[in-house]
């Protein structure tokens, strides 16, 4: 436990006043306003933008809630699906690292 | 200065002269078109088309839309009388002969319309309406959409464009722009044969994109072109030889993802524009439609309005 | 066709999606991500990105290309090569001999001004009154860069071979030897595999050829497309087209 | 473009009366890329139609400002921990400062200055990030030529978003027989907010437009560079305006500052421009140079000569004579005019 991986040190935070959404069945339109852009989220990538909305999450935190919030298990949402969905949502902006000393 | 008259109602010398002048002003919907450069067969394309439309020889104020039909600079000793319209910005048009000046002239006046004008989201698709709301309408070129439109309105619809969408910026409502519907080629004679020949114009043959020829505007249509409406269907019309009819809904998220591409002005403008695309697929369904004629598309289309619509 | 036009009546069954068939469905989605889908989308809209893609078609050359050009605009156009001797000029039964194998002949007065040669025995067409100033005046600038613009003038730049070569060219007597020609013809050499890209030969205004052999290969295309539209046997016919028709899909 | 028509679009002179006259100008303004700059200097007595037209034009200029920011956002991300505080320059510093010269106006890329030493970092970082290199630029002999012989590096074009960012690490060429002392213009950048991002004060701004504008060569754009340099000008401060000498022969910009001076003064009557001007030149400006800035600038009927001696000299300006003929040469190709106008020659 003691040596976590270095990722872990990082908290994802999301703005809530940045983005518009809207639902359409489990697909969410979001209008980001710093960007300009458009995009399409799904229940995930949506719910992990919104988790952190209300506060800095790491990776872990992410994931664990993800797999509450959603009822799933660890075999259907593997952790390197989150990893991937953050660094998707990451190079979008949508999320920000925010360095877990600051 | 003179109030806006139809075309009609000028004599073509006057025409010509404001023409050669670059001060024939075209009025429709929420544009004005300054238009510069006259020939022959433009002039009996706006006597025949655009009889009843509303123009000015000199402008009253500025306008929306700045084209001139130009001989091409290079190229204009090189092979005879060609045109090409030219925007007023860089797009690369291609010299097209002299008795196709009416397609220059329409060409100009849609790239203007479609790269400049952004007071409204642009989507490229028709647009018929009745007293219930609008039918947006949005295919790939060739999926029968012009003949769909056409039939329409001939079943109580009026139209709006047969081009561009124009969709409001505060307000998701769909603003009218009537200009003539192009058909191209097998399509020309399905649509002589639905509204008669006064209504189609003489044939440009040989064009790159085939024989086109023009269906033009009611006066009716024409009189409503500040009236908008708030759309009520969503239509992805697709015109398959041979095939049986068929609907599929779909989801709202789907129809935005096809609707935006056919804009050529979503990105430019940001948040309104999110707004006033989910503001239209607000409470409205959305579906792709196959058909195999223009029977079969009028009975879908009546099936699925007729479903009372939320 | 006898059968009804079908429109699922999907009011009901839309809405009431169970919770059961949404985590089915949720399942799958996340079985997609993990085999690499993406996990969000983001809309591109915008017609001129369909514009770009459908102008930015290029040419490659399946063959090299030689284009030959007379006094008179007439353009022939083959493989073969034409010797060319420094003070002598093109070896006549070369040129005979490229006429009479060349693929297409162009007739008089197609080839634009640009591509004439230099050198023509009979100045015949000088009524070329016309308001182009193309010869700068630059008088007024420093003798330094006077210099600079006559090193910089692309005379035999980007292989254009000249019948008639401007600079170190002395040899100006019109005696015709019987077996070399030193006038009268310019001679355009297009390599094999080279690239077109017919778009940099557009502007605002336009098509646009470029000063240089490849705008004469533009030149002649649009001569072709507009005799023989997109029939095949042109190199390149095709892209040439698809500009085109950008526009008419833009009706 | 008449004299009179710059005044108007940057809202000093009364717009004309005659509808065709506001026609004319309102096309000039548009195909000289100066609409939004004259939309958003205009905003009183404008009927319902102009009104339209600005809010074209508005919006389009809305739409580059927020990608330009956003752009500057990526850049922070991309470069986070490295301890790099890149200048925005141009365009990029009016919006992120919000300067009068930023209304209305368009910006396609970000151009950003950085240290020479910090130049590999920073493209490996941009590299990483997303970006690389144009395909425009991307051959042997462009990116050669950019790295030898200019003062950036190649453009490069994020893969997803299709933006481009210029990196410089000098504002002249290397190979420039005039240079301007860069580091002691970084010294006094400012951080825009907490971010690591900086652009010059006022005073550095002008004098970096001056020096893009006429020791640069950036003449393709006569009015719209006209038009900055104006607003810019106007929005300085008493103090900073007299600062503005002794400023631009600290960092060595004299020549390109008073020019620029005097031109605001040519084509905007700014009187105390021109007093500036005269002060701080010991020599006015050329006349093959003022003659050929204005008449590029009035598009009289010789303006292909201007351009071309205008072309000429912004080349001998940066690179001495061994580089610039090699160069000339290969892109004067498509260059022989055909046509009343030069073919547009592809500036590096």
């Amino acid at each position: 436990m003691a040596a976590a991986p270095p990722t872990t040190s990082e908290k994802w935070s999301s703005d809530s006043h940045q983005y518009l959404a809207v639902e359409y069945d489990d697909t969410f339109l979001v209008y980001f306003r710093p960007s300009g852009e458009t995009h399409f989220l799904n229940f995930l990538s949506y719910g992990m933008v919104h988790a952190v909305s209300s506060g800095p999450l790491s990776e872990e935190e992410i994931l664990a809630r993800m797999r509450t919030d959603f009822s799933l298990t660890a075999e259907e949402l593997p952790e390197t699906l989150v990893a991937t969905t953050l660094s998707e949502l990451d190079q979008a902006g949508l999320i920000t690292a925010l360095d877990a000393g600051t | 200065m003179s109030a806006p008259s139809n075309v009609a109602s000028y004599d073509r010398r006057d025409l010509r002269a404001a023409l050669r002048n670059g001060s024939f002003t075209l009025h429709l919907g929420p544009f004005s078109h300054l238009v510069s450069g006259a020939s022959e067969p433009l002039l009996d394309f706006l006597s025949d088309t655009y009889r009843d439309y509303s123009v000015e020889l000199t402008p009253s104020d500025v306008t929306d839309v700045l084209l001139r039909l130009e001989a091409p600079n290079i190229l204009r000793r090189f092979i005879r009388r060609q045109i090409t319209p030219n925007p007023g910005f860089k797009v690369p048009a291609v010299p097209l002969p002299l008795s196709m000046s009416p397609l220059a002239f329409e060409m100009g006046l849609n790239l203007s319309v479609a790269l400049k004008c952004c007071r409204f989201i642009n989507v490229h698709a028709g647009v018929v309406a009745d007293k219930d709301g609008a039918i947006v309408m949005s295919a790939a070129s060739g999926g029968g959409k012009s003949t769909l439109t056409a039939a329409l309105l001939q079943h109580g619809y009026r139209l709006f464009s047969d081009e561009f969408a124009l969709l409001g910026l505060d307000q998701p409502l769909l603003h009218p722009y009537p200009r003539p519907i192009s058909l191209k080629q097998e399509t020309i004679p399905v649509v002589r044969d639905m509204v008669g020949d006064n209504w189609i114009s003489k044939v440009v043959t040989g064009t790159p994109k085939g024989d086109i020829a023009y269906y033009r505007a009611r006066a009716s249509d024409l009189a409503q072109d500040k009236t908008s409406a708030k759309a009520k269907l969503v239509l992805f019309p697709k015109f398959e030889k041979g095939v049986r009819p068929i609907a599929r809904q779909l989801n709202p998220a789907e129809a935005i993802m096809r609707l935006v591409p056919a804009s050529t002005n979503y990105s430019l403008l940001g948040e309104p524009a999110f707004h006033a695309i989910t503001g239209l697929l607000k409470n409205i369904r959305a579906y792709e439609i196959t058909y195999g004629s223009t029977i079969d598309s009028l009975r879908l289309v009546e099936q699925i309005t007729d479903q009372k619509l939320v | 066709m006898t059968e009804k036009p079908i429109v699922p009546d999907t009011s009901d069954s839309e809405s009431e999606t169970s919770e059961d068939s949404r985590i089915a469905e949720r399942r799958q989605l996340l079985m997609l991500g993990a085999a690499g889908l993406p996990m969000m989308l983001t809309l591109k809209a915008s017609a001129q990105q369909a514009l770009v893609s459908q102008l930015t078609c290029s040419i490659t050359l399946p063959k090299r290309v030689r284009i030959l050009v007379d006094c008179d605009g007439r353009a022939w156009v083959g493989t073969r090569n034409i010797q060319y001797k420094n003070g002598k000029g093109f070896k006549v039964a070369d040129i005979v001999k490229f006429k009479d194998k060349a693929t297409y002949a162009f007739p008089a007065g197609d080839v634009p001004n640009y591509w004439l040669p230099d050198n023509c025995p009979i100045e015949e067409c000088s009524n070329d009154d016309d308001d182009d100033d193309d010869d700068f005046d630059y008088e007024t600038a420093s003798a330094e860069l006077d210099d600079l613009m006559r090193t910089s003038l692309p005379s035999q730049a980007d292989g254009i071979a000249l019948a008639s070569i401007r600079m170190g060219d002395d040899d100006d007597d019109d005696d015709c030897d019987e077996d070399w020609i030193d006038s009268g013809y310019a001679f355009y050499k297009l390599s094999k595999n080279s690239t077109i890209l017919p778009v940099d030969h557009t502007s605002g205004t336009g098509w646009s050829p470029q000063a240089n052999k490849q705008g004469l290969f533009i030149a002649l295309s649009l001569v072709y497309e507009s005799r023989h539209g997109d029939a095949p046997g042109w190199p390149g016919i095709s892209c040439i087209v698809s500009i085109i028709n950008y526009f008419g899909t833009q009706n | 473009m008449q004299k009179s028509a710059l005044k108007q679009i940057v809202g000093i002179a009364p717009l004309p009366e005659k509808v065709m006259d506001r026609i004319e100008l309102v096309r000039n303004a548009d195909a000289n890329h100066i609409l939004g700059q004259m939309a958003s200097a205009n905003t009183s007595d404008v009927s319902d139609r102009l009104h339209d037209i600005f809010r074209n034009a508005l919006l389009r200029a809305g739409h580059d400002h927020i990608m330009l920011q956003f752009e500057i956002n990526r850049l922070e991300h991309a470069l986070s921990g490295t301890g790099i505080e890149p200048v925005v320059l141009k365009g990029g510093a009016y919006v992120a400062r919000g300067k009068k010269a930023a209304g209305g106006r368009r910006v396609s890329d970000l151009d950003i200055l950085v240290a020479e030493d910090e130049l590999e970092e920073v493209e490996t970082r941009l590299k990483e990030a997303g970006w690389s290199p144009d395909e425009a630029t991307d051959n042997e002999y462009d990116q050669a030529y950019y790295r030898e012989h200019m003062h950036e590096l190649p453009p490069l074009r994020h893969a997803k978003r299709g933006t481009i960012i210029d990196v410089h690490h000098r504002l002249l060429p290397k190979t420039a027989r005039s240079n301007v002392d860069v580091a002691l213009m970084q010294q006094s950048a400012m951080r825009i907010a907490e971010n690591p991002v900086r652009t010059f004060d006022d005073v550095d701004m002008f004098v970096h437009s001056a020096v893009h504008v006429f020791a640069d060569g950036a003449i393709d754009t006569p009015a719209r560079s006209l038009v900055e340099l104006y607003l810019l000008y106007i929005e300085l401060s008493s103090d900073d305006a007299l600062r503005l000498k002794t400023r631009a022969k600290a960092v060595g910009a004299i020549k390109a500052v008073s020019t620029a001076l005097w031109a605001i003064d040519e084509f905007f009557d700014e009187d105390n421009a021109l007093a500036l001007s005269n002060e701080a030149l010991a020599e006015k400006p050329n006349f093959i140079l003022r003659w050929a800035i204005a008449t590029k600038t009035l598009e009289r009927p010789s303006a292909p000569l201007a351009k071309l001696l205008l072309y000429i000299r912004s080349h001998y300006l940066r690179m001495p004579l061994r580089l610039l003929v090699p160069h000339l040469a290969r892109k004067a190709v498509a260059w022989r005019p055909t046509t009343k106008k030069p073919i547009e020659l592809p500036f590096p």
